[in-house]
């Protein structure tokens, strides 16, 4: 394998745990969300130990080291992503990010001639697919219900795959904003970005990427993409809860009316009104998730060290493999591509007259902890005619024989359930 | 091996052959109910014959998509419930309900939750809690406005 | 003292440090952001490594602990201000939890007629002070400006509290929320909170109090003050960075509409419209800050076994003892009330012919950290025609020698100066 | 101490006598520039005669609130700028610019800054820095938009 992952293992304290009387545990849900290593949580608690203090609001030495660390964590994110730190917002997750988009549009009505180009209304639309997890779904269907503009969507193929067959018509003049995943949660699938942005240029449209499972899981470098917004969470890569990015191009956050307001992001104050801070800072109202923005930049440290080629090029040979033993297994079928082409290592699958929950059951009685549902997915569960899936998602500190595990806890479970 | 434990014979065979499944006619009232973690659905009716508390549930039919737990579980209750009072299941509906938040430390009455007390390893999962209780949850709503419906 | 803040310091690992060529630290800015024991990171640290997991969406033993620990710490916030755990939202910080009102105000407009009761618009006033800090103005100046409603406000007296002469003319039919201030940050200044919630009542208008300065310093019981709405942060009362919180009388979180959409806050999701679970998780979309509500939970432990009503005691008699040791340097002018009555421990004052920047200049390389500026509540500046303030804010930590340093540091800054 | 460092005579006898302080007339641009995080404030206006980079600047005149840093950096800024062209004033900015940025790390040129190189000590304490280049941000705007309104 590209990476060592049984020492890659040992940086992880929870990993070592045990579940369910004495069994070693093999987590195969980091797409849920990820564990952290020591040195995250190193960094965390020395910046409470050492240097905590409000950002950008204090004059005292404290409050120049935590400004400083609060910042120098911004640039570390920024370059993570091929991005200048002015364009790198920090929010309490990608959930957040994607709302703070779809806000500032439905703001602009209200925000003065400088936002007038990201007004949307009656006659315009925004598009998304039918793989969207509900972080890139719910807050547009929210948006059009609030302005009165239209959602439009790509379907899918039987394979798992964005079915660009309409791409002419559904991305078209009216077109404001295509909202779209970088990498499927459920499906693992990759899909085309380079064919949907140039459509959405060549009239005019934005491009958001939903990137919450593709910059943990791809090297991503947004001067590569030709898109306008990215959203990431911190704690599907390595880092802290409660903190995630928004990536903006920086002429757009300049434009764009803020969302959240209080303290830190005006530039005047008066009973009678008040005037705003360039990006990011006009986004970050209030005191920030200081701590963990530093905890995020030290786990964009440990992912570059380990190099994200390697990152990507170790699960795509974890996936193959899951890929081949499950489909070994009678009775099972991938929900999602069955080649690890434009594919990331989300793993989903359906077993013959089981129900994904007891199929989740016996594998956490055996120490295989994967997740079992919908996976804030519910549109691909509709879409392929399924109640849910087991989906077994995959990182840096994952073996081959957790996906051993894997497999031969879904024979189990058949046997189990006596469906074989 | 705790999985016995949960899946105990009585709630395979009833998940294998559920007991009153499909929907029916007549009917007072239909509720569909779903479970947002996992998806799991239910549409149930109930038909009372009678009114107020001492009316008799003479049929619940429902339609479910769901685990062993939740279909399972949608079976036993329709078995306890039809032909009782709705005074009386609603005492059986009240102490399955306290067993499954009994986080495995539960004493089941069995005179009272008959086929139900198989349940009792399913309150150490809290996560499944909510499978066993899908669809008595779908039935204490549909009576509730049956019964609004009749007074 | 009623505290032993001696002892107290000794939990918290930041206070040992020194500043400025080895200069002890004397931390007087917790109203900006406190700092943190032990035990509160150790909270953290311990959910990190044994029992982190994405919470309310997975089946697997982890993810039933990470639930378990989250729904505990719910618990936990709730005792601590007397209420159900049902009505404790998870923000970020206060600042989210007001914008979560006010965005809810305004969504009510296109979200059906549950929502009815809560739309504005043009004609419909919202009432604040001059006293409030950024986060709880210009979330409603923003409010305004999305509906056409009018923003008015409370003014103040010269001695630093609220002008109540006005009550009933300012809150009238028209008023649809009183957004207050439940404890000043820049004065002090605790207003009566009785009289303007009985007017509200008359006129059927919403109360929020912005308690970011009053649940970290004073014993706080929501079913004794009767209002709807509050909000305050977990950073300002010895808790994590990343985590706040709104609380809402049960019925109108019941009938708010979301703010933030995506996973975990809906029902059913269709392509075509969502629906949307009960509060609180309709308010808590994606996966929210786990290990900081955990944290938070700690430090509430940590101050219910300190005792608020102590806590409280303790910050009345270093406020009183600053008043005097402060009062004392000729031309030193307290802003804001200059007895311990209605007041709580943010000493704000200027220092004639000094400015403020240079006043904590001097405290600063003195080892004595104080906050200067506006405080994030610039109006009160304008009010009292003083470009800044210097401002210090005790926490259970702080000794009558940290007062002090303080007093002695100022008249080092007049001396250094040459003022005086 | 470190105090003097930052605080240097030449600092504290702008900031008691400030130079040039005053809005005067004629001129072609006034700003108002605010430091958003003290709230310290600056009216400038800048009066060019001639056009382009080659403009002389004619007066600097202004009015504000604020710190000693941000008060004496004013008068200093405007001792500097008024006589000089708007070519070489723009040479004097940035190579304040690059010290104030330098963090205690620079090396000032004399010759350029003169009095300005007192700020050396300011560096250090990044709060600070915004208060000492507030009337040069100023100053810069103004003159932007004194040429722009020139051509
Ligand atoms: C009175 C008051 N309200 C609101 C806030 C905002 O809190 P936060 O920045 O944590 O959202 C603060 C602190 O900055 C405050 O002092
Ligand atoms: C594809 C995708 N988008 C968005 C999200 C939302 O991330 P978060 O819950 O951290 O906001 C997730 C994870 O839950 C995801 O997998």
């Amino acid at each position: 394998m590209t990476l060592l992952p049984e020492e890659i293992k040992k940086d992880f304290p929870l990993l070592s745990r045990t579940v369910r009387g004495g069994r070693p545990l093999v987590y195969l849900d980091s797409g849920a969300t990820s564990q952290k290593p020591v040195r995250v949580l190193d960094a965390e608690r020395e910046f409470y130990e050492r240097h905590n203090a409000a950002v950008h609001r204090g004059a005292h030495l404290l409050a120049e080291e935590a400004t400083d660390a609060f910042e120098s964590a911004r640039s570390t994110v920024a370059s993570f992503i091929g991005a200048a730190p002015g364009e790198i917002v920090f929010t309490k997750n990608a959930t957040e990010a994607i709302n703070l988009v779809a806000y500032s549009l439905s703001n602009a009505a209200t925000a003065g001639p400088e936002a007038e180009r990201f007004k949307v209304g009656p006659g315009d639309e925004i598009v998304v697919s039918e793989m969207e997890h509900h972080a890139n779904l719910v807050p547009w269907q929210q948006l059009c219900r609030r302005t009165g503009a239209t959602l439009r969507w790509f379907g899918l193929t039987d394979d798992g795959r964005l079915d660009l067959d309409d791409l002419d018509e559904l991305v078209n003049e009216r077109t404001r904003l295509v909202a779209l995943t970088h990498q499927s949660n459920v499906l693992g699938t990759i899909p085309p970005i380079e064919p949907i942005a140039a459509r959405a240029r060549q009239v005019g449209a934005l491009v958001l990427l939903d990137a919450a499972q593709s910059v943990p899981h791809q090297p991503v470098d947004v001067t590569a993409l030709d898109v306008d917004f990215l959203a990431f969470s911190g704690h599907k890569m390595l880092g802290p809860s409660g903190v995630g990015v928004l990536w903006g191009r920086r002429e757009l956050l300049e434009a764009m009316p803020p969302f959240l307001t209080g303290g830190s992001m005006i530039e005047v104050v008066r009973m009678e009104g008040s005037t705003f801070l360039p990006p990011p800072q006009r986004f970050e109202a209030g005191v920030p998730m200081t701590a963990q923005a530093v905890g995020l930049a030290a786990a964009c440290d440990y992912l570059t060290e380990l190099g994200m080629d390697k990152v990507h090029a170790h699960e795509e040979a974890l996936t193959a493999y899951a890929l081949e033993r499950l489909g070994d297994i009678p009775g099972v079928r991938i929900i999602g591509p069955t080649t690890t082409e434009a594919r990331g290592g989300a793993v989903s699958f359906v077993v013959d007259d089981l129900h994904p929950h007891d199929v989740g059951q016996v594998l956490d009685e055996l120490g295989v902890a994967v997740r079992v549902g919908h996976h804030c997915a519910w549109p691909i569960c509709r879409r392929y005619g399924i109640p849910a899936t087991t989906r077994a998602s995959f990182y840096v500190y994952n073996t081959l024989a957790d996906v051993d595990a894997l497999a031969e806890g879904v024979r189990h479970a058949q046997k189990f359930f006596g469906t074989v | 091996m705790q999985l016995e434990s949960m899946y105990q014979e009585i709630i395979l065979d009833h998940y294998r052959n559920p007991h009153h499944k499909g929907l029916r006619e007549p009917y007072e009232a239909e509720v569909h109910h779903v479970n947002p973690t996992c998806g799991d659905e239910v549409t149930l009716r109930v038909h009372l014959e009678g009114v107020g508390d001492d009316a008799v549930i003479a049929d619940v039919s429902y339609d479910a998509m769901g685990c062993s737990i939740s279909q399972a579980s949608a079976s036993v209750m329709s078995d306890l419930v039809i032909g009782k009072s709705v005074k009386e299941a609603m005492v059986i509906q009240d102490e399955f309900l306290e067993l499954m938040q009994s986080r495995g430390q539960g004493e089941p009455d069995e005179d009272v939750l008959e086929d139900a007390v198989a349940f009792a390893g399913v309150s150490k999962y809290p996560a499944r809690v909510k499978c066993a209780l899908l669809a008595w949850m779908a039935w204490k709503d549909a009576t509730a406005r049956a019964l609004g419906e009749a007074s």
